[in-house]
């Protein structure tokens, strides 16, 4: 359960908020002039990042406001808020070492370390 | 030489008793990696434990290895609810949903390994006049699909599963269901080490502990891969990497329809018989069936963002609860002994993507969000079929990642919410 | 026949357990919007209604007539303490505020409130929700808008003292009975 | 057997309680456990799978054995711990999983088949013939799960509650009550919970002579402590809590038993609650669990866990034997034998198999004359039902040394209770010492403190508690040590000795369990190596070690030392399985909450719901909505009433309840332009006063919403959307506004319940609006069909529009919610002259169908385009933009052979098809290729008939053309019609 930091209201807790996806991603301007792989590109397809990601919330029951949250997709650590329109925060993220993130073996073993 | 497993008998369970079991092979090898395949199959889930099975077995490419960046079957095939059911709406699904439960039906024989697939039935509960409206239409395309299916009205649920609420009274009552007797449950784990024994016997090399950490291409030809078990070659890669499916095309600079999300599961005490049947009931979202070890298997919902985390928020799993409590409340003093969650890769049609891609020779199968386990066997299927003759399967041309641009969708959302 | 006018609760006020709800009915409200940066916007809201409008996210504003209570950057709940004025105010609302840039919208009726008071007020609907009651609403300045189970409410905090505990509750007129009756049923234990 | 003297007993209380089937008694203050145990009970139930007699080891949370079914009918409850049920009077409990009964198990046959059992058995066998897996199965299933299912409602209650604290604390041994006093101290607010009845931790099963505080004996000092707390305004503490969930941002869940020594008292009391805890930090010391040994035949009733064996003797006064063993690789068990000795029982011997024991405890045992057994094990027990004789021999010797006992001590170390650290995502290190999994990175704010961090002795306990929380807890502060400093003598303490198999040569012919409940032994586990099983996680699920309903607590270390035995991998390379959600299990009820029955979804109803309800309607749900749904009179039948209900409209008058539509008020300087961009036709020029149909796309071209939107002034608009997208489209509104053209000034406010929606239709309703406003004129000429006009009723303003969804004349008027029912009994009053007939949704959907309306999915299902359903005459060819636009210009959106939007007659009109019904061709044998379905079918009481609506390939162009209903039973003839049945021209709907 996330605690997000609503730019308006402060920490609320992750029911009162909806996640809208992936941020930044603009409607076209000129529709009509795209091709159906433009369009496509557009409307469905993502980067579905692990690691750090830019994704829009809104504070669905709050003040119902959408602002922008960057978060770490693989161990769900929210790192910034941002306001709409804003450019997105260069962050230091911890993303995962390997694209995958996970030691070798065993599920569990995210938990364990070596040092 | 390949040592072959030894055949599973009675016999040979004897046999070993009597040697006090020192003597059980290893059902499949942990082979060195050679510096080239004929495929490569990256992900050890089902659908790619499947694809390499059946690529050796239908297409005679026995030089293949498997790149798991774990232990085989530690994705969703080692966290799912286990449904397996065919009656999906659309001709372009029911057709490949079916084709794999024909595959299931013969499943433990074919490989020699009890994947205790159960056809106890799935049913579909309505509880609102919409619900009936859209599960008869199922039902009406499953029939003349040729998928067995039957409408059961309030008292005949009531039969085929004594223990759900049917009164009228409660605030989503049931309206009746489908029912599909074919379909059922099986033991996930068993499937995954079934095709991986099955696979290894024909040669194909299990390589675990082994991340795939890039993709090397070479004028839009694909010539290996990065691992971090070092680089290994080969002109045909196949990815089936589920919930990280995106995070592979990214190293091939490919953008996929896919989100990432958290789908969390849970199972109860373990207790005798009580329920012998499946019931799915998408409105209030509830799944639950029991195990042969005697646990209720519940599946909730999916949660509301990206996350590559295995778990999710628990106001998911406590609305299921909520409605498992409205169908049974008899269950309401039974415990949750576990919990778990997958990272399940959604399509905006909520259907797979089993296709070739721009870039020659590497092949993606994906997007089964939350309900692919069912497709397992056929998945790999027509999976190896695209592989070996780069071109689609009749049965998965309908699946490729150009729908999305064309907008021939194939739009499950109307079959479940999740669907299972 | 003439048109008579009902409350949502049949039962407008029930006591149990020391804690008592209360659905005040039929008061005037009128949704305010409008831009802050809007020099001409702010003070002619502020003169008609003769009242400062808050902009620090979740508080309230009250003098005798009205609360303005903050509901977003660019918007405000007017909550009539008396009906007296409430035609004469959405009128020179109308009249003053640019029509291309404002939007007052009468909303008397599409939510109801519901006013819950007694000792354990806090500790009864800690069970229902999520927020931070004793943060969020610390003082009777502060207002919140979140949910009571997966209801959307506007709450706001008019505690007289500890002992008397006092909350209004703003709920869609669709969702006041369940609200009520869970509140009820919450109130058959105390935990604390 | 009862000692006299025990701190946590009621002695002058005696409780009668009942298991299987026989009275027995015990005190105030005992646990199931403690009470059988004292009655000398010590078998409680069979094996999972070999049906081996077994009982309890351990006092806490991580028994796998002592498992019953306690309470019958309603209140029975399957798998409960006996350690963890608090004794009541009357208490009902029975063993599990045998049969006839637990001394005489049928089932136990299969420990002598054990050896065909092994790990995987089932993958191996039964497949032959294919179609007996069913049969097997249902044998392989009862044989399986431990106990019963309630069969019954349970009587009892549950809630929520959600806590904000500055500081929890889990766990209130030694350290966690230290922290609270530390914390308190700093004026914090704290919650401080604590699984058991009692807090005090391990200072229950402390004796009074040793091992003090400041010179106090360790329950005179916890009294101490909890005096202070209890004192403290900030500091809560709650017992019998269990902290089973630590999720993201400190969230945690506990789950708090309300009546652990009531019982079945009192139906729909409330038995459990959830706490929903946000904390700024956390504390946990939640201490450590004992580990068996694995050796052979280490299952039997009376091999316990040595601490718990002091616990018992302690803190319950129950003598467990006479002629005691322990068994240990430890020193900690030595603490046995002298608790033991202080209540004047001595012990047979001590085995230990490390060869060199000169630490102060063991020492001391020496010194006492107790006979240790040094570099020596238990190579095998008997007894039956409970144990006899253990077989002591010298590591790498042969001779046995057979000991006569009736309780063996075993201790083979002890697991930190790591598992909220890490469910917490903390990572773990192994410390090889002592073989133990530690916290190493916190992931959130948390500290773990005592044993649970890995500090076994007392003395440092105490000495890191101190420091380590008052750091932890003056983030901002670091100077002030607030708190008292407690000290305990040193002691030395001996290294530890790994013996995860004890006898490592016999593994094939032994029985050595390391999963006591799933009956998993190290012969499985080896078993699952050599097939190839090698990832921890493998092992786990190949042989079920850890699965079992104690989650391993016993097991999952024991199982990573003897893979690590067997393959020579180092413990911390194998890592451990995942620490999942919950700690102990948790009952559903509790997380069901109050929100069952009436609760379970909200139910919303109009503002004139109660007349629906006082005239017999009949509800539908619409989203949460309960929409009436028709009208039966005496006796009628469905379709009776709902052709009354439709013919009465079209004849006459009906009235029909439309206050659920949602309503969106839309002001400001851009709303026409907006309105161009969200819907698929042109708003600009809709005149003030004027309405408009509308229908919304989303950015794929598929319909989501439609409804009629109207101009109430230069700026002002007032949106409908379907009932069930009322909110849906609320937010996408909002959202294209917010994110996509902030440069638009359009405000939207909901104002779906400022009003109640009164639909009156039919050619009599301009009758009722005429008596309902006298001075207003409502000709066509002066009020027009899709116009809009306020009027007042006694004063209360009313938007009056003529809009319709029945094809007939129709007046909606919008009155505040809470003149709603007033109006409607008005107009009921009224219109009785004119037979005004309320009207359902059923007769709704009939009265729309006649016309060829469309319903937002009953017709579209997210696949279907405006121009599908026909509707190409409002998709703007002008327009350069709107959402949905582009998606309609796609290669297979353009197609001319998509699924449209068709009437259907049956050739037979006397038959109404199936909604859902698929459409054909031919008949062809299976599969049937199909062409179409279905959406709506009505018998249309009008036309006599039925009709029917449905989306049919190429459908628009093949008007009359006959396809076929292929139904279970019969094939249907129909047609394609048009899809306006009723006033093709519209002269109705214009008179
Ligand atoms: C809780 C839950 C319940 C479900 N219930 C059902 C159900 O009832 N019925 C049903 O039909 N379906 C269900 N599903 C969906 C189903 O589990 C999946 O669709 C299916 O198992 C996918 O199989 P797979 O082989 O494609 O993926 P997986 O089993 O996830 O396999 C993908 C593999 O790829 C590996 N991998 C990823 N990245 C890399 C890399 N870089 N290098 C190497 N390897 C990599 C992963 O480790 C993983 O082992 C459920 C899913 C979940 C999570
Ligand atoms: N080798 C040894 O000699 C050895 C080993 C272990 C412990 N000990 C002794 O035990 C004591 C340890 O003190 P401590 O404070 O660390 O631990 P503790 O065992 O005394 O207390 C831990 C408490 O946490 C509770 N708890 C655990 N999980 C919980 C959960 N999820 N929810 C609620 N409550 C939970 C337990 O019921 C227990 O009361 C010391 O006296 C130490 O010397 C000695
Ligand atoms: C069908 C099914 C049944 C399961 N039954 C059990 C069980 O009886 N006991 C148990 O501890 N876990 C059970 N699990 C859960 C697994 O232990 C584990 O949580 C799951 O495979 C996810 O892996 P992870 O928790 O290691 O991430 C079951 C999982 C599935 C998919
Ligand atoms: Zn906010």
């Amino acid at each position: 359960m996330l605690l997000i930091n609503c730019p308006y209201c402060g920490e609320r807790e992750q029911e009162e908020f909806t996640c809208g996806g992936e941020a930044h991603i603009e409607r076209p301007q000129n529709p009509p002039d795209l091709t159906d792989d433009q369009w496509a590109d557009y409307l469905f397809l993502r980067q579905n990042i692990k690691g750090l990601q830019y994704e829009r919330w809104n504070h669905a029951f709050g003040c119902r406001q959408w602002f922008n949250v960057a978060r770490n997709t693989a161990t769900d650590e929210i790192l910034a808020v941002y306001n709409m329109g804003e450019k997105p925060p260069q962050l230091e993220s911890n993303d995962p070492l390997t694209p995958c993130g996970e030691p070798p073996i065993g599920s569990g073993n995210f938990s364990t370390s070596k040092k | 030489m390949i040592k072959r497993p030894k055949k599973y008998s009675v016999f040979s369970l004897v046999k070993n008793a009597l040697s006090y079991h020192e003597n059980w092979q290893p059902a499949w090898r942990n082979p060195e990696i050679k510096k080239e395949y004929d495929a490569i199959i990256v992900g050890g889930g089902g659908h790619g434990l499947t694809t390499a099975y059946y690529l050796a077995k239908n297409h005679g490419i026995k030089n293949i290895a498997i790149v798991e960046k774990g232990w085989i079957g530690g994705g969703n095939t080692g966290r799912n609810t286990t449904i397996i059911r065919s009656n999906y709406l659309w001709d372009q699904s029911a057709a490949i949903y079916d084709h794999a439960l024909k595959l299931w039906e013969g499943m433990s024989q074919e490989l020699n390994y009890n994947v205790m697939f159960s056809q106890r039935g799935v049913m579909n509960v309505a509880h609102n006049l919409h619900d009936v409206r859209e599960l008869k239409r199922r039902w009406n395309a499953n029939r003349l699909n040729g998928i067995d299916c039957e409408w059961l009205s309030t008292a005949e649920v009531k039969k085929f599963c004594p223990v759900i609420n049917t009164s009228p009274n409660i605030r989503y009552p049931v309206m009746g269901a489908t029912l599909q007797r074919r379909a059922g449950t099986a033991r996930h784990d068993a499937v995954a080490w079934g095709y991986a024994r099955g696979a290894d016997a024909m040669g194909v090399d299990i390589i675990q502990n082994c991340e795939v950490t890039g993709i090397n291409m070479n004028n839009g030809n694909v010539t290996g891969i990065e691992t971090t078990r070092g680089t290994i070659n080969s002109k045909k890669i196949g990815v089936v990497s589920a919930g990280h499916s995106s995070v592979i095309a990214k190293m091939a600079d490919i953008k996929l329809p896919l989100e990432s999300r958290p789908l969390q599961a849970l199972v109860s005490e373990p207790v005798k018989p009580i329920i012998d049947t499946v019931v799915m009931s998408n409105t209030i979202h509830a799944y639950v069936s029991q195990s042969d070890k005697g646990e209720l298997v519940i599946g909730a919902g999916t949660d509301g963002y990206n996350s590559y985390s295995q778990r999710g928020g628990f106001n998911i799993v406590e609305d299921t609860i909520m409605a498992i409590v409205e169908l049974f409340p008899l269950f309401s003093r039974m415990k949750m002994l576990r919990h778990w969650g997958g990272i399940v890769d959604i399509c905006p049609d909520a259907s797979p993507i089993i296709s070739k891609t721009h870039i020659n020779g590497l092949y993606f199968n994906c997007g089964w969000g939350t309900g692919g386990f069912k497709a397992t066997p056929g998945s790999g299927w027509v999976f190896a079929h695209t592989i070996a003759n780069d071109q689609p399967h009749a049965l998965n041309a309908p699946f490729s990642i150009n729908r999305f641009s064309s907008g021939e969708l194939v739009d499950e959302h109307g079959a479940a919410a999740v669907a299972h | 026949m003439s048109l008579i006018r009902n409350t949502v609760l049949e039962d407008i006020k029930i006591e149990k357990n020391g804690i008592s709800i209360e659905e005040l009915p039929f008061i005037g409200k009128i949704n305010l919007r409008g831009n802050t940066q809007d020099r001409d916007f702010l003070s002619n809201a502020e003169s008609v209604l003769d009242i400062l409008i808050p902009t620090d996210p979740n508080t309230k504003i009250q003098n005798k007539e009205l609360q303005v209570i903050w509901l977003s950057p660019n918007e405000w709940l007017l909550r009539f303490l008396n009906n007296d004025n409430f035609i004469r105010i959405f009128e020179e609302l109308n009249n003053k505020l640019n029509p291309e840039k404002t939007s007052i919208t009468d909303t008397s009726e599409n939510k109801t409130i519901i006013r819950i008071e007694g000792k354990h007020t806090t500790e009864l609907l800690r069970k229902f929700m999520v927020l931070d009651i004793d943060n969020a609403l610390k003082d009777n300045l502060r207002v919140a808008q979140t949910i009571f189970i997966k209801i959307p409410v506007l709450i706001i905090r008019n505690h007289l003292d500890q002992n008397k505990q006092s909350f209004d509750i703003h709920v869609n007129r669709s969702h006041a009975t369940y609200l009520r009756d869970l509140l009820l049923d919450g109130c058959n234990q105390f935990i604390n | 057997m009862r000692l006299q003297n025990n701190k946590n007993l009621n002695q002058t209380k005696r409780i009668g309680f009942i298991f299987d089937g026989k009275k027995y008694y015990g005190y105030e203050g005992d646990t199931l456990a403690s009470a059988l145990l004292s009655n000398n009970v010590h078998l409680l139930g069979r094996s999972f799978k070999y049906h081996r007699p077994r009982g309890i080891i351990s006092a806490g949370c991580e028994e796998p054995n002592g498992i019953v079914q306690l309470e019958l009918n309603e209140f029975t409850e399957p798998n409960r711990r006996a350690t963890e049920i608090i004794l009541y009077e009357g208490l009902i409990a029975k063993s599990q999983n045998r049969w006839p009964s637990v001394k005489y198990d049928v089932g136990a046959i299969n420990d002598l088949l054990a050896p065909f059992f092994p790990a995987g058995f089932y993958y191996k066998t039964f497949m032959w013939p294919p179609k007996f897996w069913k049969t097997y199965e249902h044998f392989i299933r009862r044989a399986a799960g431990l106990g019963d299912s309630p069969k019954k409602d349970d009587p009892h209650k549950y809630e929520h509650y959600h806590y904000h604290c500055d500081t929890l604390i889990v766990g209130s041994g030694v350290s966690g009550l230290y922290a609270a006093k530390i914390a308190a101290s700093k004026n914090l607010k704290v919650l401080l919970v604590e699984q058991e009845a009692q807090t005090g931790g391990a200072i229950l099963s402390s004796n009074k002579h040793e091992n003090k505080i400041n010179g106090k004996n360790q329950t005179e000092w916890k009294h101490q402590i909890l005096d202070e707390l209890k004192k403290a305004k900030n500091v809560k503490i709650i017992t019998s809590t269990t902290l089973f969930a630590y999720m993201h941002y400190n969230y945690l869940l506990a789950i708090q038993d309300l009546q652990p020594s009531k019982g079945k008292d009192k139906k729909n009391s409330i038995r459990q609650v959830i706490w929903k805890i946000r904390a700024k930090k956390v504390i946990l010391a939640t201490g450590s669990i004992e580990r068996p040994l694995t050796f052979n035949n280490n299952d039997r009733p009376g091999i316990m866990l040595a601490n718990s064996v002091s616990k018992y003797l302690n803190g319950y006064g129950v003598k467990l034997g006479k002629d005691i063993v322990i068994f240990t690789n430890n020193d900690s068990a030595y603490q046995t034998a002298i608790d033991f000795h202080h209540h004047n029982i001595n012990i047979a011997a001590v085995v230990d198999v490390r060869n060199n024991i000169e630490s102060d405890i063991p020492l001391k045992v020496r010194n006492l004359g107790i006979k240790i057994y040094s570099g020596s094990i238990i190579s095998n027990t008997t007894g039956r039902r409970k144990i006899k004789t253990v077989h002591i021999k010298k590591i790498n010797e042969n001779n046995v040394k057979v000991l006569n006992c009736d309780l063996l001590c075993m201790s083979g170390g002890w697991s930190p209770t790591v598992h909220l650290f890490t469910q917490s995502r903390g990572k773990l290190k192994f410390r090889d010492e002592d073989s133990c999994f530690i916290p190493h990175q916190a992931h959130q704010n948390s500290l773990s403190i005592g044993s649970c961090n890995g500090v076994f002795d007392l003395k440092n306990i105490l000495k890191e508690t101190y420091s380590t929380v008052n750091f932890f807890l003056n983030a901002d502060k670091k100077d002030s040590l607030d708190g008292k400093v407690f000290e305990s003598e040193t002691i030395k303490i001996g290294k530890q000795e790994n013996a995860w198999l004890i006898n490592k040569k016999n593994i094939g012919k032994s029985k050595m369990f390391v999963d006591f409940q799933n009956d998993v032994t190290a012969k499985d586990i080896k078993i699952a190596l050599s097939e190839g099983f090698q990832s921890i996680e493998h092992v786990k699920r190949y042989t079920t070690n850890g699965m079992a309903t104690d989650q391993g607590k016993t097991s999952n270390v024991n199982a990573l030392g003897i893979i690590s035995e067997l393959t020579g991998q180092d413990i911390s390379d194998l890592g451990t399985t995942t620490f999942r959600l919950p700690y102990t299990p948790v009952t559903f009820g509790a997380m069901a909450g109050r929100f069952v029955k009436e609760f379970f979804d909200i139910e919303r109803t109009t503002s004139i719901h109660s007349w629906h309800v006082r005239n017999n309607a009949l509800f539908e749900d619409v989203g949460q909505w309960k929409r009436p749904w028709y009208y039966p009179k005496k006796n009628e039948t469905m379709d009776e009433a709902v052709s009354r209900e439709v013919k009465a409209t079209r004849d006459s008058l009906g009235i029909l309840d439309a206050s659920t539509l949602g309503k969106i008020d839309l002001k400001g300087r851009d709303v026409s332009e907006f309105l161009n961009r969200v819907y698929t036709n042109a708003w600009s020029k809709l005149a003030i006063g004027k309405c408009r149909y509308g229908v919304m796309l989303g950015d794929d071209g598929m319909v989501v919403d439609d409804g009629v939107t109207t101009r109430l002034g230069e700026h002002h608009y007032v949106m409908t959307t379907t009932t069930g997208n009322a909110a849906s489209v609320m937010s996408k509104l909002e959202d294209w506004l917010q994110t996509e053209w902030p440069e638009l000034e359009v405000y939207l406010t909901s104002v779906t319940e400022q009003f109640g929606t009164i639909s009156l239709n039919g050619p009599n309703s301009r009758k009722i609006v005429e008596s309902l406003f006298p001075d207003q004129n409502f000709s066509s000429e002066s009020f027009p069909h899709m116009s809009y006009k306020e009027f007042e009723i006694d004063n209360v303003p009313c938007r009056v529009m003529r809009i319709s969804f029945t094809g007939e004349i129709c007046y909606e008027i919008n009155i505040l919610g809470s003149y709603a029912l007033s109006l409607w009994n008005k107009c009921m009053d009224i219109g009785k002259n004119f037979n005004i007939t309320p009207y359902g949704t059923e007769a709704m959907h009939v009265l729309r169908a006649e016309k060829g309306y469309i319903i937002v999915g009953q017709e579209t299902d997210g696949s279907v385009t405006p121009v599908d359903l026909d509707m190409n005459w409002i998709v703007s060819k002008k327009k350069y933009d709107f959402v949905g636009k582009r998606a309609l210009l796609r290669s297979d959106t353009v197609k001319e052979d998509r699924k449209q939007l068709v009437g259907i007659l049956t050739v037979d009109p006397s038959i109404v098809l199936e909604e859902g019904s698929q459409l054909v061709e031919v008949e062809t044998s299976l599969p049937m290729p199909m062409v179409g379905h279905i959406t709506s079918s009505y018998y249309s009481p009008n036309l006599g008939r039925s009709i029917a609506l449905a989306l049919v390939k190429s459908g628009t162009k093949k008007k009359g053309a006959k396809l076929i209903v292929p139904t279970v039973n019969k094939s249907i003839e129909v047609e394609i019609a048009n899809p306006v049945f009723v006033d093709p021209g519209n002269e109705r709907l214009l008179a």
